[in-house]
């Protein structure tokens, strides 16, 4: 089972890096906060997967904050934008 | 190769560090300025975490069966300096914007001009 | 396996730094900025800090991006091109880097149960702190109980800065008040989906408030958290409704009384007959005292915490607002 | 319990298969539509199958309780971010592909 464990949290850190690729490199603004917001996600859920590898899953409590943070980040985000002036 | 695995850790840190140092004095834009302190700061974080690191450890929670803890005094030095941090980082976005309602500007060259007029 | 982990995030973690770098648009540096707390926070789960990753997620990543968002709302987003060289300090940064990992030679191996860091106090908080304060957590009975005297040094600067923030910036005033609102106000997914989770936010953080002497957690973690359901609640509703629900004026109240909350425990351990902060004389049993004795002051850092987060919050929002109706 | 355990590897690939699907579509789909509906589609099905077999994991006690929240939590939240996110662009003047082909054709 730590063997699955393992490749699990290894593809969700790849899937990570490719995320974090998209928020470094993005074409537009929206492609941006797309990738950081995917990358919020998925750290969630390497939390959760990391726990039971690590032996340790009753920290549980830390992705649920990732969770909620991200979701305030993303409106925060949304929010602020309308007050800044696009560039182009 | 143990020599790296020993050591890794730290050289990172410090790489994290300079970025942050590099953002701090060569940035003109205060905000940006200020982003860079904090990745400074939190490379300074991850070093006292680093050195509470015991391997083979785990999490300073008491469960049974386990006799391996990590060291929990830097742990709590740093988590109440990383709410000193946010206070202190506040701070200074609160002076970033008086600045720019003061010169106009958050540029470090531009507002050194307009005082040098003055 | 953890060191694979730790240095596939590491690298991560370096190459979002270098990012940063080159960036000119300070939005994107923001954004960036919140990964970069979200990935050292995973770092501190990998190295068995889980308290500290719980307060960075909620802090760095959550607070820090909110307020330098509502910075840049207005600064502007576009940082100019410098006139000066980058040579100069990429040479200074060089050479300071250059003599800081000459400096970590001599450290000790990272990871070692041997090093010099685990030999002096960490045994004794670590052996004995389970049967003298009675908590699992043990970063909480330090925090709490051993080196309580600085948590609460802790908890006044974090007090002093809100009365910085204060005294630069002014929240909203009543007569701003007509100001039209735009809020999220086209957003109706967004706004039946705040009202459902926003108490549940709420319970979450008395769940952290409260259970942070058995699991990661504490009062630090919980106003955060806590503030964070107001801050979204401000950003969905628009500042106004916010400032309806909880006024600046109940906060700037709230906030020393976390403060004095947690002294007057100390003050009353003298009057037993300890010394101050001496949570062995609160009830006959020490292992009890220490208990009343934790659970009072993590709820005065808790109210604090939240209280400063808040105002801070209302602050730079207002100011965000102001500046979009004029 | 083996059985369950079975199931539970199968879950977590496959939740994992959809997740690299998702990640792929960001830098695969050619305008931002698609690749919202990429990432946010198969953000919600990667979740519940990893989830789900995370819990197939525990003894069924607090943890189950926990990775239930989180999976309720992102749930709800991540589909509203994605459809913020989109209406959000969409208010911003931004196109999708036949749009701004049409655009270009009108001017």
């Amino acid at each position: 089972m730590i063997g699955v464990l393992a490749t699990v949290c290894i593809a969700i850190l790849v899937v990570m890096g490719l995320a974090l690729a998209r928020a470094c490199y993005a074409d537009t603004v929206y492609d941006r906060i797309l990738g950081v917001n995917m990358f919020g996600t998925k750290t969630v859920l390497f939390i959760a997967a990391v726990g039971f590898l690590m032996g340790r899953p009753d920290f549980l409590d830390i992705a649920i904050v990732y969770a909620l943070i991200n979701f305030i980040g993303m409106i925060a985000v949304l929010r602020f934008f309308e007050y800044i002036a696009p560039i182009e | 190769m143990s020599f790296i695995l020993d050591y890794y850790n730290y050289w990172v840190v410090v790489f994290l560090m300079m970025t942050g140092f590099y953002i701090v004095i060569s940035a003109n834009n205060l905000v940006k300025k200020i982003a860079g302190l904090n990745i400074f700061q939190t490379s300074v974080f991850m070093l006292y975490i680093s050195m509470g690191k015991v391997t083979g450890g785990t999490a300073p929670i008491v469960v049974e069966g386990v006799e391996l803890y990590s060291n929990p005094l830097p742990h709590v030095l740093i988590l109440t300096a990383i709410v000193v941090g946010v206070a202190t980082t506040s701070v200074g976005l609160a002076l970033i914007i008086r600045i720019k309602r003061a010169y106009g500007t958050v540029e470090e060259n531009e507002f050194k001009n307009s005082d040098d007029a003055i | 396996m953890a060191v694979l982990i730790d240095l596939v995030l590491l690298s991560m973690l370096a190459l979002t730094a270098l990012r940063i770098i080159f960036l000119k648009d300070l939005f994107a540096v923001v954004m960036l900025f919140g990964i970069y707390s979200f990935l050292s926070a995973l770092i501190f789960i990998n190295l068995d800090a889980v308290d500290v990753a719980f307060t960075e997620a909620a802090v760095g990543a959550g607070i820090s991006t909110v307020l330098m968002l509502s910075t840049l709302a207005l600064t502007g987003r576009k940082e100019k091109e410098s006139k000066h060289s980058s040579i100069l300090p990429f040479l200074v940064v060089t050479v300071t880097g250059a003599a800081l990992i000459y400096g970590t030679i001599d450290m000790p191996p990272f990871g070692d149960a041997n090093n010099p860091i685990h030999q002096h106090v960490a045994p004794r908080y670590i052996e004995q702190s389970p049967v003298e304060v009675g908590l699992p957590n043990m970063v909480t009975s330090v925090l709490a109980s051993y080196r309580g005297f600085d948590t609460l040094g802790e908890t006044v600067v974090v007090f002093a800065a809100m009365i910085g923030v204060l005294t630069l910036l002014s929240v909203r005033r009543k007569e701003d008040d007509e100001a039209p609102d735009s809020g999220l106000k086209s957003h109706r997914v967004l706004h039946v989906v705040a009202k459902i989770i926003i108490p549940f936010v709420i319970l979450f953080a008395l769940y952290v408030q409260f259970h942070g002497d058995y699991g990661p957690g504490g009062g630090f973690q919980a106003g955060v958290i806590a503030a964070a359901a107001i801050i979204l609640y401000a950003l969905v509703f628009g500042l106004p409704m916010a400032l309806r629900v909880i006024s600046p004026k109940f906060l700037q109240i709230l906030a020393p009384l976390g403060v004095l909350l947690y002294a007057s425990v100390g003050i009353y351990s003298m009057f037993m007959g300890g010394n101050f902060l001496d949570y062995n004389k609160l009830a006959h049993d020490p292992v009890h005292g220490q208990h009343y004795g934790i659970i009072i002051i993590e709820l005065g850092v808790g109210i604090t915490v939240f209280a400063v987060m808040l105002s801070i919050f209302y602050a730079f929002a207002s100011q965000a607002e102001r500046r979009n109706v004029s | 319990m083996f059985f369950l355990d079975i199931l539970s590897g199968v879950l977590l690939l496959v939740g994992v298969f959809f997740g690299f699907t998702g990640a792929l579509g960001l830098f695969r789909f050619p305008d931002f539509f698609t690749r919202v509906h990429a990432a946010s589609v198969t953000e919600s099905i990667a979740s519940i199958l990893i989830l789900t077999g995370l819990m197939l994991q525990t003894q069924f006690d607090l943890n189950t309780a926990k990775l239930i929240f989180i999976l309720l939590f992102l749930m709800i939240t991540s589909p509203t971010a994605s459809h913020a996110l989109a209406k959000s662009a969409r208010h911003g003047g931004l196109l999708s592909i036949p749009e701004s082909k049409k655009k270009k054709e009108n001017s």
